[in-house]
């Protein structure tokens, strides 16, 4: 009849969209895109981040957060680390002093992430660095 | 009851379709000075508002007025208005909407609008204004819903409604008076910081609103089964009349407190406006076309017979809608900003996007009130014996 | 009783997930099912509609509500009461966007206890197109998570639909409309008694489901942090027929991904097929044109048909001999 | 009957209540704090130009200068976009509530270096709605949180000074680079849509610094003494000994913001 040959285009259309990311491999082939590994910083410079390092994957962004209220608005010049250490609460003058390389170790992962923060609108690398 | 608004004629979807063209020119500019930065506008370090809160201040005039429609018939019970009540209330709906959306694409960091009710500072107006106007939109949204769906039930509305739309009345009161305090605070703009400024904005709204739903009933008279009725449209031409006066006094006083006293940063914005000031004379033939506008319709809206022609009528309200339009959309906020505090002038002019972008504004306001008249236009031309 | 069993179903199936994940089961749960999943749904809902195409549809069924075609000078409904197979697709469009038939949801009432009235009750309306649309907009957003690099389309929608910057993450619009409009339909249930009294598990069941999709997604984005990248690295493999389950992914994930993909299985086979089925409705999808176009019955065979004109031919001596009045006389010999 | 004194019952509230149309945000505004007074300051930084010193072009360029590349200010052409931390103005606009008929040509001409005045009862804190700009209760400096700031530009059209500058476009391509494309200092530039203005070198305060406009006019022969940075509420501090010792003047002090850079000479 008439109106099954509409349904199965309607059904092959779905089922299209539905794999669509099946198709981006089929069209390009490219390898899997799997992640590079993690970068560690210079350990000259450090080999410790502030926090543990899962917790700082996960919670950097909430941590910096609270960092720029504390900093730029309650005037808290200190933030203590659950080890008991005391660190200046600042990307460009704490963070970045190891994370030196945006690319390295922002952007790997926010970029393959999709996340795009607007941290770099205004902040630069140590040195000026757009 | 919704689905009211989606029945009509190819007259009706040709009015939709312009304003959905407007709302598209909007959102493409809009989009642009998004990307851009106000840059695109003709905004400036000096004049840092200009068309986008000038019409903001103009449409709270327009939302506050429904109060002139909504006191009478509810607590005079002045039944005259039983069938403009509801345009007065869909009006001030899209008029709300209209001065939110102008607030919000006036601002320079469109996606933290959140922060004003994330971090919320009672010592700031705009934060009040912003609660007074969210607040009357949820308000006219309920008590206009509430009672035409009562209506169109041919049933009495819900008594918890009454309270209601009593706090209604002074909320009204309160979006104006609170746009007004907005600029009267401010010790730099002597322009602006006059106690009359708030009395004044209510005047000049309770000409311009019941104007502009003047015009509408008359459209809706003309295009539709529909009728306000007569009497309510010369009542509402007579509180036209009253409120305009009321405006020029106000204007008067605040001209008289100015230029007896002779004091300069009182002087030079009324300079500016009616004379130009250092060469600075862009405001000028506005504000002359206006202050005749003005004359000429108070002096025909006074004499009764003119007053009552109702072929004449529609011009009349046209000419006050235009003159206040003139007054606060043009004068108001931009020469706040003459001198600036260095004594230095900039004129301002809005630019091709900020125009498009108003013009969105405005269409999307429109197209929301077309819809809503719509819904009452159907439903009130089948309650009709036929 | 039904609320019960659908709730500990849906709580039963989060639990195995996020146990599957804590006892390393990752391959189980993270690969083998979600396939699984996708593989049934797909087959699943292609069986149902092909099945669905076969089934003859001998009438004209649609059920209409506005003026037929007819004479010229009577206005039509065109989206009421579609003529032609473009206004059936029109009016298609708008069920299958706005929902339009929720909108004729109306609640009848006594005015002052005389009279009978009725007024548009949009709860239900509003509460699925906040649930539907929403839907559809996270299921985009998840591709940022299968896809690299992320398609254009996805990555403006995800951050118009973040405009608002509120917290960190930014909150998504669609996830507060998401679980509200999930929140309300599940209300619904448990507070209308008319709605309550038909409710059956299957019905709960997948409320629940989506509630628990949406809750655990909430909490993998703003509270309990989730490794991204990982999972993002885990969904590539798996689109690219290559899997492979990276460490360290937290077994709220894995809860989250079980539920998602028992949801996935279960389309075909309960009233969630309506996606598909509303497009095979024959009371919306087809022209009411009976009156201006002959349809035939498909299956239709060759009756033998004895006409009048056989009957008399056989008959007609019969009929003059006791006096009948035939069409054709006799012929005289 | 009945009917009757309900309607007139919501006569007499509907009255009474539009009376309350002003009333609300006006007590709201009444019970919001009052600015802060130096007394509520723990500290009050504050300035001391010397206008007979800062009349050497070469002075005022230092100070310009230290100021823009401290802070990544950006140079925009366009008057109408240009993004001022600490301008040059002539007297006769800087003090026009001051000046008369007598004065001669000369002194109105004279050059005024001025900045944000950080004042003691700051307007365009009162009217910020989101907190964004806020008078810092340590050391009484007016600050601004550039994350928070929705750019509505309320402070500009509050503040009686011109102090404040909005970002009309992306500031960045307009912002002095070295050699290497990189910006000459570390201070976060800032984004389109929000307001700026001069912060007191707060982050250098925090390093033990001064503000670098005081340290770059002392480099100048003739400089030293151009700009006097201290704290008001020490009595001991420079500025303070300053002002007690010689006439002084502040911009607009009748409208009672109580601006904290005073001018000499």
């Amino acid at each position: 009849m008439g109106d099954r040959g509409k349904a199965l285009v309607g059904l092959g259309v779905f089922i299209l969209l539905v794999t669509f990311p099946l198709w981006g491999r089929l069209a390009g082939g490219q390898p899997v895109p799997g992640r590079d590994d993690l970068v560690y910083p210079d350990p000259a410079k450090a080999t410790d981040c502030i926090e543990a390092r899962d917790w700082m994957t996960a919670n950097h962004m909430n941590l910096l957060n609270r960092w720029r209220d504390d900093l730029v608005r309650r005037g808290v010049t200190e933030y203590v680390s659950s080890s008991g250490k005391r660190y200046y609460p600042s990307l460009t003058k704490t963070c970045l002093d190891c994370h030196d390389d945006r690319d390295k170790f922002c952007n790997r992962c926010h970029d393959y992430a999709h996340v795009t923060p607007t941290c770099w609108e205004c902040h630069t690398t140590p040195g000026g660095g757009a | 009851m919704l689905e009211a608004a989606f029945r009509g004629g190819g007259r009706y979807w040709a009015l939709l379709g312009f304003w959905g063209l407007l709302v598209a020119l909007g959102l493409g500019a809009w989009g642009r000075q998004f990307t851009e930065g106000l840059t695109v506008t003709g905004m400036s370090q000096d004049v840092t508002w200009g068309i986008y809160i000038a019409q903001f201040t103009f449409l709270v005039g327009v939302a506050a007025s429904a109060v002139m429609v909504v006191l009478p018939y509810y607590l005079h019970n002045y039944k005259v208005f039983g069938r403009m009540v509801i345009l007065g209330e869909g009006l001030a709906i899209a008029a709300v909407l209209m001065c939110m959306l102008f607030i919000f694409v006036d601002m320079g960091q469109p996606t933290r609008v959140a922060n004003v009710l994330l971090h919320p500072t009672p010592n700031s107006m705009m934060f009040w204004d912003m609660v007074a106007l969210g607040g009357y939109l949820v308000l006219n949204l309920l008590i206009g819903a509430v009672t035409f769906d009562a209506e169109r039930r041919e049933a009495p509305p819900p008594h918890w409604i009454k309270p209601i739309i009593v706090l209604s009345i002074p909320w009204a009161v309160s979006i104006h008076t609170v746009t007004a305090f907005l600029y009267s605070g401010l010790e730099a703009r002597a322009f602006w910081m006059t106690a009359i400024l708030a009395p004044r904005f209510l005047a000049s709204a309770f000409a311009s609103g019941p104007s502009l739903l003047i015009l509408l009933a008359l459209i809706l008279r003309r295009f539709t089964r529909f009728d306000p009725g007569e009497e309510a449209i010369r009542k509402l031409a007579l509180i036209v009349t009253y409120a305009m006066t009321v405006n020029i006094f106000f204007v008067g006083v605040e001209l008289f407190t100015a230029l007896y006293s002779d004091m300069p940063h009182h002087t030079y914005p009324f300079r500016y406006l009616y004379l130009g000031l250092h060469g600075h004379d862009s405001l000028v033939p506005w504000m002359w076309f206006g202050a005749a506008l003005t004359v000429v319709c108070v002096t025909l809206l006074l004499v009764p017979r003119t007053r009552n022609d109702l072929r004449l009528l529609p011009f009349l309200c046209a000419g006050v809608i235009l003159a206040i339009w003139i007054e606060k959309g043009v004068g108001l906020v931009i020469t706040g900003f003459v001198p600036n505090p260095l004594g230095r002038i900039t004129d301002y002019a809005p630019t091709g996007v900020e125009v498009a972008v108003t013009l969105g504004v405005y269409g999307f306001g429109f197209l929301v009130l077309s819809l809503l008249y719509k819904i009452v236009v159907n439903v009130r031309e089948r309650m009709i014996p036929a | 009783m039904n609320v019960l069993v659908a709730l500990g179903a849906a709580v039963g199936v989060f639990a195995a997930g996020m146990a599957g994940g804590a006892l390393g089961l990752g391959w189980l749960f993270g690969v083998v099912i979600p396939g699984l999943a996708l593989l049934v749904f797909l087959g699943g809902l292609a069986v149902k509609v092909w099945d669905w195409v076969s089934t003859p549809v001998p009438f004209r069924i649609p059920t209409t509500c506005g003026q037929q075609t007819s004479l010229d000078w009577i206005k039509p409904n065109k989206l009421e009461n579609p003529h032609t197979g473009i206004q059936a697709l029109g009016r298609m469009a708008l069920e299958v966007l706005c929902f339009r038939s929720l909108l004729r949801n109306t609640k009848a009432e006594m005015v002052q206890g005389r009279r009978l009235a009725y007024r548009t009750s949009l709860g239900l309306w509003l509460g699925a197109m906040l649930m539907h649309w929403s839907l559809l907009v996270i299921l985009i957003r998840h591709l940022r998570l299968m896809t690299n690099p992320v398609p254009a389309f996805v990555s403006f929608l995800e951050a118009a639909d973040g405009f608002l910057e509120i917290g960190l993450p930014a909150v998504f619009v669609t996830t507060v409309t998401f679980l509200a409009g999930v929140t309300y339909l599940l209300a619904r249930r448990f507070t209308n008694p008319q709605v309550r009294y038909i409710s059956l598990a299957g019905d709960y069941f997948p409320l629940f489901l989506l509630l628990g999709i949406g809750l655990s997604g909430v909490w993998m984005r703003h509270f309990g942090k989730v490794d991204i990248a990982a999972i993002k690295e885990l969904m590539l493999s798996l689109f690219h027929f290559s899997p492979a389950v990276p460490e360290g992914i937290s077994p709220v994930f894995y809860g989250h991904l079980f539920l998602a993909s028992v949801l996935l299985a279960y389309i075909p086979f309960s009233k969630i097929a309506h996606m598909a089925g509303i497009f095979l409705s024959p009371t919306r999808n087809l022209a009411n044109n009976n009156r201006a176009v002959r349809h035939v019955n498909p299956w239709d065979y060759p009756v033998k048909v004895h006409t009048y004109e056989e009957y008399e031919e056989e008959l007609r001596d019969k009929m003059v001999a006791a006096g009948l009045p035939v069409e054709k006389p006799l012929e005289k010999e | 009957m009945e009917k009757k004194t309900r309607r007139e019952f919501l006569k007499e509230a509907g009255t009474a209540a539009l009376g309350l149309g002003w009333a609300l945000p006006l007590a709201a505004a009444g019970c919001a704090p009052r600015g802060h007074n130096i007394a509520g300051s723990q500290r009050q930084w504050a300035m001391v130009v010397d206008l007979e010193k800062i009349q050497d072009p070469a002075v005022r360029e230092a100070a310009q200068k230290a100021c823009a590349r401290t802070h990544n200010i950006p140079h925009i052409p366009d008057p109408q976009e240009e993004i001022q931390w600490i301008r040059v103005e002539s007297f006769e606009h800087v003090f026009e509530d001051q000046i008369h008929g007598a004065m001669p040509p000369h002194e109105l001409e004279r050059s005024v270096l001025v900045l944000c005045n950080h004042c003691t009862n700051p307007p365009c804190v009162r009217v910020c709605p989101t907190q964004a700009t806020w008078k810092r209760e340590s050391d009484g400096i007016v600050m601004m949180d550039m994350h928070r700031c929705i750019g509505c530009r309320y402070c500009m059209a509050a503040c009686p000074y011109g102090s404040r500058s909005f970002n009309w476009r992306d500031p960045r391509p307009f912002i002095e680079t070295d050699a290497e494309g990189k910006f000459l200092s570390d201070f976060p530039t800032r984004t389109r849509g929000v307001v700026e203005k001069c912060n007191f070198c707060a982050e250098r305060l925090r390093d033990g610094l001064e503000p670098a406009c005081v340290e770059a006019v002392r480099e100048v022969p003739g400089g030293e003494g151009a700009l006097v940075f201290g704290d008001l509420t020490d009595p001991h501090s420079e500025v303070s000994h300053i002002l007690r010792e010689t006439p002084s003047r502040a911009r607009r002090v009748t409208l009672g913001t109580g601006p904290n850079v005073f001018y000499i000479g």
